[in-house]
């Protein structure tokens, strides 16, 4: 990949081990601003691995991590949050026990430290961004409801919207569509078409229709290295992913 | 009055909660009871403040802090520093073989007062002190054990042996710090006589002030976004770190909160007791106060505080009636309690205040808001109360 | 070092060597019940010092029976006595996990309170029975005095006795969770519950007898303890934040760790012992071990795992 | 038994009292009038006079404690058999003190502030005695506390029937030091204010008036149950004299530790103010055998009083009790107070406490005692046992009468440091 000034995220030499087992072994990646990337590969091909690293959940054991200009790594999760990326992992992770409102408002990027949030205030300009967000993703008309009685889907959608509201320059997200149905999985590709046109979006999939219908460059994963990189075409056709990942 | 309600999350049932007790606290115990079981009740109030501090701590933060013992024990211990250092004039003390500094120490053959004794002479020194110390320890511990998430159960065990280290420390450094025996005998504070009767109703309303002034701070934490943040990282840790904020920082400082609120306590204590020592600090009293907490009800400030309030009192009574069963009965409440109503006291009160809203004068459809306010509130009352709060006034109307 | 001679160093070191190694025995012996309850189940039991305890007392009633009912057979009523000691905490272990903790699995802090509770209540009811002056029986012929293994060291048959229960206790648990098929079943439940539903592991079995297992041991260590101190109804609780410390400095879920750990702090504080007061090197090698698990939640023998 | 020689000094006004107590029953106390006799509001009527117990029935020093309510409960019984006090009916107000200081100031408070007793007996640790003193002194009450203690304290509120630390050590290490020809001492206790008090005593007395060497100052906390550091040090100095005092139930591992390292009567002089025959059931004779204890009192001492208590004690409190040097001195207290009473024809606590000052008694199961007229500690004998096979002590050395004086003069070691 070539530098240039449109780099969002450069990934160098990236490495992590657990007691001996090299999860992520080396791995570059580089991602420009605007960019929507797909990661697929193998189960235990370092895919989740390589998000959690990105976003401080695990600490690399070597290699760098450039954001802009900022290196992530030995940042904590809360300043890679600030620096503009956000995560969204594979199971919906909401607060059931709050509102959807309330959901989107505690994840409003404002009042984030102690002494803000106990000063926090609803003030109208934070309930017209949680309208527009979850207008967005298509809940605008269940912000009362408790965001345990959603659906799976509207669950995942709700999470989306979460990292939303912060508008974050890098949008990871860990397999949007598992558990979704047809209908849910073409909304949410029309969603996640929408939204990468204002920042970069890196995404965990599996499924190769749905990552057709999204994804103009893939990287593959595996064994920890990036086994194929390039346009989703050329990827599906070269033989040692077809060997290892795609199979028969 | 409406930027009271909103400030206070808007809950009216609490605060009529809250005046209930203020006015037990402040007109009916005070009628009822004459001045020395009034100071007894001081004192339980005084463990009312940790109780407090653990429910902020404990039932929102997650974190059991079976150490508390050791800020009580700081905020008593520079209280009873400074009693001390002022009853024990060269005058008082002129039998000494060194007149002039805390009997104790005479004893321990010390011929001067220790050089971190001496700022104690000062009165808002030591106000500081009983403040500042508490959470400069709270701060240290936090950092430390947050930082590298320590979960619950590890939290629990490392206060626990905290606790277990300082009051051994307290009792081996006897010449410093009065040892097994505490540091006891105090007369005077600023020169007013606090071994009147007169003092004693004073100070017991100071004590009451305070403590409904820590419920009304709590609270207020409790029901900012701060609160909220809380419950969010027990419910689902991960997404608030996700989210941009730092877990460690909220629940430092909600430690530190509970630290100062129990070292308030810790300071009330001596002051009514005229005296302190190191059980006041070691693992019996920090599990115990853990217990006045789930008793009186883990998520309700108002109903720990009670819960303390009333479960001493009973001991009071009852450990006297009957020295041998009340230790099973107390035993006996706790497993009820944690097995039946992890809630404590105050579930007990929402329960009973539903089924009474439930059978005289509501109709289907509260009923149906009600269920809803339920599943939609964690405890089944963060929410709810807005809604009953409602239909309270709805059904006066 | 206050004065003494290099030669006097190394004897001091020597003889509190086998002081610790003494210490070491007891440390062990009441950190192993735990080591599973706790360290394989990740519940916080308590109440565990008041099955030391009744291993103790239920030992102290074995001897007084035999002195009053066969005095000739005094010298071998131990072994009966720690038959008896496993098999009432045992069972009392298995009734408790029954009625009580097994609700509060989802709730460890819970547990903590509850099982705090069912520690007062048993030293209550123990202090009704045996009244609250400590009793102590006779020991046995061949565990008094003691061995001498130089002009200076010796060794005395108590504590050898601790040790040893201690080494085999440790040989036998870990063969049952490392070799044997319950050891498996074990892990299993604790690591995947519903998984280990699914195969065939009738799981509330195995939690109860892990429970009472662990509770059994404790009520040997309480046996055994009656060699070297009085049982009075709270001598058990005394030992709790000790045991507790060996287990999470050793790292919950790791045997050896929980030895290696009771053999470092017994031998720090009984070296510390020597040369300032007993009081003040509790008080410090508590202090060690706090901040070593602040600086290592995991403990010093767990190996890093992915989350 | 003590009564029986009692009445013979107040014979006439025993007899008084007990018609008093007969004609009570129908109407006023003639000879000693309710309002003449109680003018500061205390709990008396005309036919009975409260007092109160005040001691741990529970938590870990009720062990200690209830031999001490025993011995008063036999001497109140007793006074009341023979009379009462001032024609008056004792009754009793027990309070537990649960092993917890504060407990024991609240309930020290409730006897005096809302049951008005005319006298408390109670405490047993310096603790709780130091948790209850400000009471005492505010209220102006009368508190007869039982235990040998560390002394440092003379309140007006209070007689200590025990004795303070000079009166246990001095004559105690006279007699050792003299018997083994001693140059080295061992000094050992449990981590609180009595041990260390005591020691800091000894190591000035070993030092400056015997001459000798303190080797070492250990000290344990309150039921620690590990002393094979302590018995290496003891192997490692080689002292001429151990001297312990170590407290409650670390004694049991303290002494079978000792013994089964080999350390006995043999080789080894131990000499201990901390066990009584109370902790030697507990230990095992085995294990102290052929040691010494220092004590003013022990169970087995020969005189007609003696063996009348002990009598009557095991009648009331079962054949298997022991009778330590405290319960000894709990005895006291009821009878020290009723004798004041008397001799003031008063239940206020300023006249009884004048009346107190001085007076004798020769007929109690230690032998003879005086209060002092100051401190209102006991002038006492200091007696060393020697444990036997049986768990009882021989005494094998009586001292003269010694005078309290809990505030001796320029004791001045620092405890801390250790050489």
């Amino acid at each position: 990949m070539v530098a240039n000034a449109q780099l969002l995220l450069s990934i160098e030499d990236l490495a992590v081990s657990f007691d001996g087992f090299r999860a992520v072994d080396g791995i570059n990646l580089y991602l420009n601003e605007g960019e929507l990337r797909v990661i697929i590969g193998p189960n235990g091909a370092g895919k989740t691995a390589l998000l959690d690293l990105v976003c401080g959940k695990t600490r690399a054991t070597g290699g760098s991590i450039l954001f802009r200009d900022k290196q992530l790594r030995g940042m904590t999760e809360n300043q890679i949050v600030h620096a503009g990326v956000g995560r969204k992992f594979q199971a919906p992770s909401i607060y059931e026990s709050l509102s959807v409102f309330e959901n989107l408002e505690l994840t409003y990027p404002k009042g984030r430290n102690v002494i803000g949030s106990l000063f926090f205030r609803r003030t109208s300009e934070v309930e017209e961004r949680i309208q527009a967000t979850a207008d967005m993703v298509g809940l605008g008309d269940r912000l009362e409801d408790l965001a345990g009685l959603l659906s799976h889907g509207q669950k995942q959608w709700l999470e989306i919207a979460m990292l939303l509201i912060q508008d974050p320059q890098l949008l990871m997200l860990d397999e949007p569509v598992a558990g979704m149905s047809q209908a849910e999985r073409q909304q949410t590709a029309e969603l996640l078409n929408r939204i990468s046109q204002d920042r970069s979006v890196l995404i965990i999939e599996h499924d190769m229709k749905f990552v057709e219908q999204i994804a103009s460059k893939v990287t593959v994963l595996d064994q920890g290295k990036v086994l194929a990189e390039g346009n989703i075409d050329r990827v599906k056709n070269d033989e040692r992913v077809i060997e290892r990942y795609l199979g028969h | 009055m409406t930027t009271i309600l909103r400030l206070l999350g808007g809950r009216l049932e609490w605060l009529i909660c809250l005046g209930v007790f203020a006015a037990l606290l402040l007109v009916v115990l005070p009628l009822a009871f004459n001045g020395y079981f009034l100071n007894l009740l001081g004192r339980y109030l005084a463990l009312a403040f940790v109780a407090i501090g653990l429910v902020m701590c404990w039932g929102y933060g997650g974190m059991l802090s079976l150490g508390q013992g050791v800020f009580f024990g700081l905020g008593g211990y520079a209280m009873a520093m400074f009693l001390k250092l002022e009853a024990s004039t060269p005058e008082a003390t002129a039998r000494q073989s060194t007149p002039g500094i805390p009997d104790f120490m005479d004893w321990n053959q010390l011929t001067a007062l220790p050089w971190w004794w001496e700022p104690f002479n000062s009165f808002s020194f030591t106000l500081a002190a009983l403040l500042l110390i508490p959470a400069a320890v709270a701060y240290v511990f936090g950092y430390a054990l947050f930082k590298r998430r320590v979960s619950g159960v590890y939290f629990a065990i490392v206060t626990l042996s905290l606790a277990a280290a300082m009051s051994i420390l307290i009792v081996g450094q006897q010449g410093y710090t009065g040892g097994a025996n505490g540091i006891t005998d105090f007369q005077t504070l600023l020169g007013w006589d606090i071994t009147t009767d007169s003092a004693r109703y004073v100070i017991y309303y100071i004590c009451v002030f305070l403590l409904l002034g820590c419920i009304l701070l709590g609270q207020w934490i409790l029901s900012s976004r701060a609160g909220r943040v809380l419950i969010a990282v027990r419910d689902e840790e991960n997404r608030v770190r996700f989210s941009g904020y730092s877990v460690e920082d909220f629940k430092i400082f909600v430690f530190m909160v509970a630290a100062v609120f129990s070292a308030i306590g810790g300071a009330m204590y001596a002051l009514q007791a005229s005296f302190i020592s190191p059980s006041q600090v070691g693992i019996g009293l920090s599990v115990e106060l853990v217990v006045l907490c789930a008793v009186g009800g883990r998520f309700s400030l108002l109903g720990a505080a009670f819960g303390a309030l009333l479960i001493k009192t009973a001991e009071m009574y009852l450990s006297d009636l009957f020295p041998q069963l009340w230790t099973i009965l107390f035993g006996l409440i706790l497993l009820v309690v944690v097995l039946a109503f992890p809630k404590g006291l105050a579930g007990l009160y929402e329960l009973t205040r539903d089924y009474a809203l439930a059978h005289f004068g509501s109709s289907q459809s509260d009923a149906a808001v009600e269920e809803h306010a339920d599943k939609r509130s964690l405890h089944g009352r963060e929410e709810g109360f807005l809604v009953r709060a409602k239909r309270i006034l709805g059904g006066i109307r | 070092m206050g004065g003494y001679t290099t030669s006097e160093i190394a004897t001091i070191m020597a003889m509190q060597g086998i002081a610790g190694l003494s210490l070491f025995g007891v440390f062990l012996l009441m950190a192993l019940g735990l080591a599973i309850i706790f360290g394989q189940m990740g519940v916080i039991n308590m109440a565990h010092g008041e099955f030391l305890t009744l291993g103790s007392y239920a030992t102290y009633v074995v001897a007084t029976m035999f002195e009053s009912y066969a005095p000739g057979l005094f010298s071998y009523y131990f072994p009966v006595a720690i038959v008896l000691s496993f098999l009432v905490a045992f069972g009392v272990g298995y009734l408790l996990e029954y009625g009580l903790v097994r609700h509060l699995y989802k709730r460890p802090l819970d547990t903590l309170l509850a099982t705090w509770a069912v520690g007062l209540i048993m030293q209550q009811i123990f202090r009704s029975i045996f009244g609250g002056r400590g009793v102590s029986a006779d020991a046995p012929d061949w565990l008094q005095g003691s061995i001498q293994l130089s002009q200076m060291l010796f060794l005395s048959r108590s504590d050898l006795f601790v040790m040893c229960i201690a080494i085999a206790m440790t040989v036998i648990v870990s063969i049952l969770l490392y070799r044997a098929r319950w050891g498996m079943r074990v892990r299993s439940t604790t690591q995947n519950r519903a998984m280990a539903n699914a195969v065939g592991i009738n799981t509330a079995k195995v939690d109860r007898n892990t429970f009472a297992l662990g509770c059994g041991l404790a009520g040997i260590a309480g046996s055994a303890f009656t060699t070297i101190s009085a049982t009075t109804p709270t001598a058990g609780a005394q030992y709790l934040v000790d045991t507790f410390l060996v287990v999470v400095l050793g790292g919950a879920a790791s045997l050896l760790g929980t030895v290696a750990s009771a053999f470092s702090i017994a031998q720090a504080q009984s070296i510390l012992e020597f040369f300032i007061t007993g009081s003040m090197a509790k008080v410090l090698t508590l202090m060690v071990v706090i901040g070593i698990i602040m600086l290592r939640p995991q403990g010093l023998f767990t190996l890093k795992v992915r989350q | 038994m003590q009564h029986s020689n009692w009445r013979k000094s107040i014979a006439a006004l025993t007899i008084a009292a007990l018609a008093g107590a007969g004609a009570s029953s129908v109407g006023a106390n003639e000879e000693y009038p309710t309002d003449e006799v109680n003018t500061t509001g205390l709990a008396v009527t005309d036919d009975t006079v409260e007092v109160g117990i005040l001691h741990s029935l529970t938590g870990t020093m009720a062990i200690s404690e209830t031999g001490s309510v025993e011995a008063e409960q036999l001497a109140i019984r007793q006074i009341n058999e023979s009379g009462g006090v001032l024609g008056r009916q004792i009754e009793t107000e027990v309070e537990d003190g649960a092993s917890d200081w504060p407990t024991f100031a609240e309930r020290a408070s409730s006897l005096l502030e809302s049951d008005d007793v005319a006298a408390v007996f109670g405490c047993w640790t310096s603790a709780s005695r130091k948790a209850v003193l400000p009471v005492f002194e505010e209220n102006n009450g009368l508190l007869y506390y039982p235990t040998f203690y560390e002394g440092l304290e003379a309140s007006p509120n209070v007689f200590y029937q025990g004795q303070e630390a000079t009166q246990q050590i001095i004559a105690g290490l006279n007699w050792v030091h003299e018997k083994e020809n001693a140059d080295t001492y061992y000094l050992i206790g449990s981590d609180y204010i009595w041990p260390r008090t005591s020691h800091a005593i000894a190591r000035h007395h070993i030092e400056n008036e015997l001459g000798a060497k303190v080797v070492a100052e250990q000290y344990f906390p309150l039921g620690h149950t590990n002393f094979r550091s302590a018995i290496n040090q003891i192997r490692l100095k080689n002292p001429d004299v151990v001297y312990s005092i170590i407290a409650g139930d670390s004694n049991v591992s303290f002494w079978s530790q000792l013994n089964s390292a080999g350390i006995n009567a043999d080789n080894q002089t131990v000499l201990t103010n901390s066990v009584t025959e109370d902790e030697v059931k507990a230990i095992g004779a085995e294990n102290v055998e052929g040691h010494y204890s220092a004590m003013k009192y022990f169970q087995s001492l020969d005189n007609p009083h003696n063996k009348e208590f002990v009598e009557e004690f095991k009648e009331m409190h079962g054949e298997d009790s022991v009778i330590g040097d405290v319960t000894q001195a709990a005895y006291l207290g009821p009878w020290i107070w009723k004798r004041a009473v008397e001799k003031a024809e008063s239940f206020d606590v300023d006249k009884v406490r004048e009346a107190a000052r001085g007076m004798e008694f020769d007929d109690v199961p230690e032998g003879y005692v005086r209060v002092h007229e100051e401190n209102q500690h006991l002038w006492s004998k200091l007696r060393i046992g020697q444990w036997q096979s049986d768990g009882t002590a021989e005494v094998v050395y009586e001292s003269d009468l010694i005078e309290p004086d809990p505030f001796p003069e320029d004791v001045d070691i620092d405890p801390d440091e250790m050489e």
